[in-house]
């Protein structure tokens, strides 16, 4: 099918949808004044039912928390995935230098960029963890201070270069931080389960509103999540920025 | 409501921006700048968990990853 | 107004499918992607949304009605996946590249049967 | 301790041990291992089916249930239904982990862990009743494919699986935007609380479009027409053990998904848009036709079993589409006998690949004459696709038949001949691979590509141990009293009322044993036509090989009417996603259009 006529079947069937769509949208509730009940159920009962003040967390990570469960193993599955198609092309190498590209000349680091990585690295670390542990109170939790800690150590990319970052992160290390990720989140389900209450059911101790320990079970996932998450999206970064390497003299 | 208004038209155009700009290395800043304002207008929306998901996701990591593969696409001889 | 963000969200997806059905480079491609995809997040916050209440944490303010934290719940973990997804896509894209040497999804594919 | 969560976490903690222990287990012992979490797994979900045959069964994930009338909790809804589609999943894996011993050797468990995350996915897809974890567990679905589909990483795999990827990611986000429609109209996600909220009123626009945009999704995923072009790009290029389980059950289950949402959720669907259903009709009977034409085009072997769950699947889609119990049924019945028929051949096709290093039709020619209980069971998987009145394909078929023959009689017609086409085009290349019949070459000397192989030196026997309990399965599992289980448990699984119940008010849901006994399946109209079909299918690989001794007139007026048709085709086919997008966009304008048609 040529360009032209694919383009012209796609408008012609935009003629149809368009206008269809328009009216399906128009059923839906005003903007900003939809009342749900759902949510409002939700925002009600939520701090005195789990002790938490985040109802994003407690809808998250417990009232569906098995659906988050579903989006870990998804996440899991799109990282295995990276790794495995991008398996031993250029093997584990440590190289220091980039594929070199014609007319650019390679430029080393600059030592600000070093010292300001230096810096920065450790505390966006701490940050992340800071945010995962927050979750149950303030926005934030497992999935964006996964990314944080994951964006950190990317920091340590940029100040300390390739070969000390492999040395660092190892890529065994982040396997095992993604499958003791996904790993706590199943069996702190199943722990309730054999404990004769139903899976993922939150039987902790609460612990005082706004405090770091309340939510029960809530803080425990959010930890595997952040753990899961971090591993994942740094394994994806190792295993993308190995494609940019020349490969060793060694490996072929 | 104003800003939520301009937001949102914020990122139709920003929207249109990703789709129009084909050259894959100016379309990874659209990416980003579509993620941001995407970001803000979930904090606008009352959704600040969603908005720093988004931030540190889609305006930083993701524009990160399409980064990283131009840079190796370009020096992947084709073994064909 | 009362269906903006809505339509907003519809012209998102249309302008992405468009960009996926005339794509002349796969990386382009997986950038309409997104577009797709936020207009997806883009539809469930604005369902989600009510004018005039805060956002369902109550750490800096007393519990009370608040906007819908369900939608924000399904979001949040879609976002971090969705990622995940272009990250497998970008995947396929490298790989192609180093057997086909041509990013052109209308140039592949000459030897099919 | 409830066994319902179990069936999905024990292969989900499975994998994650599996990545855990990449290192330093054993090679052999992740085949192994894989093999016996998917055997339980279908022991299991057994259990379950037989467990909830009287009543199912909701289990709330974290003990929330309904708080001021509001559903909060995800509920999973076992019932013998879903649950026995999770255990024949879970059956076809361990035939295929069998199958696939020794053939990842070399990359590590990575194949293991993503199979077993599929498996977990299916299980769950069937057997949730909450919107957004079927959402969930679609995709989770869909992602482990794309990664297992581009496993070779040779350049057509990579090619099928961005054009899969692309497509039913297209899809997902379809279905994520269905999803927030009906969030905004009826504020519940769990899908008795939807069906509770709508019923009684008319469908308006909002709640169409929503259906169409859930419905699209779950047609993306079984490849109906005009839906279908990712699938044989995709399945024809995946190592043969994922074929298997794509072909054999991933398609079909999505046709089975849409039954209980259109059961649970959309239940006054079919007194709204008579149109949307005919629609569906003609969708699934032009599936079943064009599936089986681009059949007899193919000579990639596993290209053309690929178009010919495109056909398949597309009478099953009918079935779906009479949207009653004895279709359903018909449906059920002929997922479970196709999925074991086609994924045998698969793995037929997966031997061929494995002893003799090619899968290319013409270049086979007759190289696998010392494989001959492959070839036997090339042959009779072929009769059976063609309609050989035996086994459960037959039933399900004639139940289908059954189901719309008495308001569309040329549907069984036409359902009949797709059979045929993709039953001779299996025969046509058994004939030339396993006996050397036809000519050496047909004008084209040289095939495209190279040649295609997989891991070679696995033991044949081991291979065909699941090929041959398939046929067997496939083959006794019919007669009367297997009918009317079926139909005794689809009419069941189709009873709006008593699901509302059961979910919402932790009602009995106790089905009262129809006596009176349902709608027994009149008499084919036609009791040859299964026979028909079947001469059929010879005479079109009978056809096709000898091609050159027919008289020159009638082969000059075939190749006339039949060139342009197939040069059609294969232009259609043609691995762009841009096209394929485009089709899309079409697919979602007729069926948004069935439903503003009076």
């Amino acid at each position: 099918m040529s360009r032209t006529a694919r383009l012209v079947l796609f408008f012609a069937a935009l003629l149809v949808a368009v206008p269809l769509g328009i009216l399906g949208l128009i059923g839906l509730p005003s903007f900003g004044h939809h009342v749900s009940t759902y949510g409002d159920v939700v925002d009600a009962m939520g701090t005195d039912l789990r002790h938490v003040t985040n109802m994003v967390a407690l809808v998250t990570f417990d009232v569906r928390g098995f659906d988050t469960l579903g989006e870990e193993f998804i996440l899991f599955s799109a990282v295995t995935g990276v790794t495995m198609l991008l398996r031993g092309d250029r093997g584990e190498g440590t190289s220091a230098d980039p594929v070199r590209i014609p007319h650019r000349r390679r430029e080393g680091r600059s030592e600000a960029v070093t010292g300001t990585a230096r810096w920065l690295g450790p505390m966006t670390l701490l940050f992340g963890i800071y945010v995962t542990l927050h979750g149950q109170l303030t926005p934030g939790g497992g999935f964006q201070g996964g990314s944080i800690i994951a964006a950190a150590t990317l920091l340590i990319y940029l100040g300390e270069g390739y070969p000390a970052w492999r040395k660092i992160v190892r890529s065994v290390l982040l396997d095992l931080s993604e499958a003791a990720g996904v790993g706590i989140y199943l069996v702190a389900g199943l722990v309730p389960l054999l404990a004769g209450a139903t899976y993922l059911e939150n039987i902790l101790p609460l612990g005082e509103v706004g405090s770091l320990l309340s939510g029960g079970l809530i803080p425990i996932l959010n930890a595997g999540v952040a753990l899961a998450v971090a591993g994942g999206f740094c394994s994806i970064a190792i295993e993308f920025l190995e494609e940019t390497r020349e490969p060793n003299e060694d490996e072929t | 409501m104003i800003l939520v208004v301009a937001l949102l038209l914020l990122v139709a155009v920003t929207g249109l921006g990703v789709v129009l700009t084909r050259e894959p290395r100016r379309q990874v800043l659209a990416i980003a700048a579509n993620g941001l304002v995407m970001g803000l207008l979930f904090l606008a929306l009352q959704a600040p968990d969603v908005a720093y998901s988004q931030i540190v996701i889609g305006s930083a990591i993701q524009p990160l990853l399409f980064m990283v593969t131009l840079a190796s696409l370009r020096t992947t001889r084709s073994d064909k | 107004m009362s269906v903006l963000p809505y339509l907003i969200a519809g012209w998102l997806f249309v302008i992405g499918l468009y960009g996926v059905v005339s794509s002349r480079n796969y990386m382009h491609l997986i950038g309409c992607l997104t577009v797709i995809q936020s207009s997806t997040y883009v539809l469930l916050l604005a369902i989600g949304y009510h004018e005039g209440r805060p956002a369902p944490i109550f750490s800096d303010h007393p519990s009370g009605p608040a906007v819908d934290p369900v939608v924000q719940a399904l979001v949040l973990t879609d976002v971090v996946v969705g990622a995940a997804v272009s990250a497998l896509l970008l995947t396929l894209v490298l790989q192609l590249k180093k057997r086909r040497g041509t990013l052109d999804p209308d140039e592949l594919s000459p030897e099919r049967d | 301790m409830n066994l319902i969560p179990v069936a999905v976490i024990v292969p989900l903690l499975a994998a994650a041990l599996l990545l855990a222990l990449e290192k330093v287990l054993p090679k052999r012992l992740a085949d192994g291992f894989a093999l016996l979490v998917a055997i339980f797994v279908a022991g299991l979900c057994l259990v379950i089916s037989l467990e909830t045959l009287d009543q199912p069964e909701a289990y709330w994930f974290g003990g929330w249930r309904i708080q001021n009338g509001v559903v909060l909790g995800i509920a999973f809804v076992a019932d013998p239904v879903g649950a026995g589609v999770a255990a024949f999943a879970a059956i076809l894996f361990s035939g295929t982990f069998l199958f696939a011993w020794g053939f990842f050797g070399d990359t590590g468990t990575r194949f293991h862990v993503l199979m077993l995350v599929l498996l977990a996915a299916m299980v769950g897809f069937c057997l949730t009743g909450d919107l957004f974890s079927f959402f969930v567990f679609f995709e989770l679905m869909s992602v482990t494919a794309f990664a297992l589909t581009a496993y070779k990483l040779e350049s057509a795999s990579l090619e099928g699986a961005l054009s899969f990827t692309v497509v039913n990611t297209i899809g997902s986000f379809l279905m994520l935007a269905g999803i927030g429609l009906l969030y905004g109209r009826t504020d519940a996600l769990n899908l008795a609380a939807i069906g509770g909220a709508l019923d009684g009123h008319q469908a308006d626009a909002l709640v169409a479009m929503a259906l169409v945009l859930i419905l699209a999704a779950l047609l993306i995923k079984a490849a109906a027409a005009p839906f279908h072009f990712w699938l044989a790009d995709a399945h024809a290029v995946a190592p043969t053990p994922v074929s298997v389980i794509f072909s054999g059950i991933m398609v079909s289950i999505a046709l089975f998904g849409a039954a209980r949402l259109i059961w649970t959720a959309f239940a006054p669907l079919d007194q709204v848009a008579p149109a949307f259903r005919d629609l569906l009709l003609y969708l699934g009977t032009f599936s079943s036709l064009l599936g089986g034409l681009a059949c007899l085009i193919q000579r990639h072997v596993k290209r053309l079993l690929a178009f010919s769950t495109i056909s398949h699947v597309g009478i099953m889609l009918v079935g779906l589409a009479a949207l009653t119990a004895p279709g359903l049924a018909g449906m059920l019945i002929y997922l479970v006998g196709h999925g074991l028929v086609k994924g045998a051949l698969f793995m037929g096709a997966g031997i061929l690949m494995a002893e003799c290093q090619d899968i290319d039709e013409i270049r086979l020619r007759g190289r696998a004459k010392h494989l001959p209980l492959t070839g036997l069971t090339f042959a009779a998987g072929a009769l059976l696709l063609a309609g050989l009145p035996l086994g459960a394909i037959h039933e399900g078929h004639h139940l289908i038949s059954a189901a719309v023959e008495a308001q569309h009689p040329w549907i069984p017609l036409a359902l009949a001949l797709g059979s045929a086409l993709t039953g001779g085009a299996v025969l046509r290349a058994t004939g030339r691979i396993f006996l050397g019949l036809g000519p050496a070459s047909n004008g084209e000397a040289e095939g495209p590509g190279k040649p295609e192989h997989e891991t070679p030196g696995r033991p044949v026997w081991l291979m065909l141990i699941p090929i041959l309990s398939f046929f067997a399965v496939a083959c006794l599992a019919q007669g009367p009293a297997v009918t009317d289980t079926v139909l005794d448990l689809a009419q069941g699984f189709a009873d709006h009322d008593a699901y509302g119940q059961l979910v919402l008010e932790g009602g009995s849901g106790a089905r009262e044993p129809s006596s009176e006994g349902h709608a027994a399946p009149e008499a084919p109209s036609s009791p040859i036509l299964p026979w028909v079909s079947v001469l059929l299918a010879l005479l079109v690989a009978g056809l096709q090989l000898l091609r050159e001794r027919l008289p020159a007139p009638l082969v000059w007026l075939s190749s006339l009417v039949l060139r342009p048709v197939f040069q059609g085709l294969d232009r259609l086919h043609n691995g762009r996603i841009g096209d394929y997008a485009a089709w899309l966009a079409i697919g979602l304008a007729l069926l948004g259009g069935a439903f503003v048609l009076p």
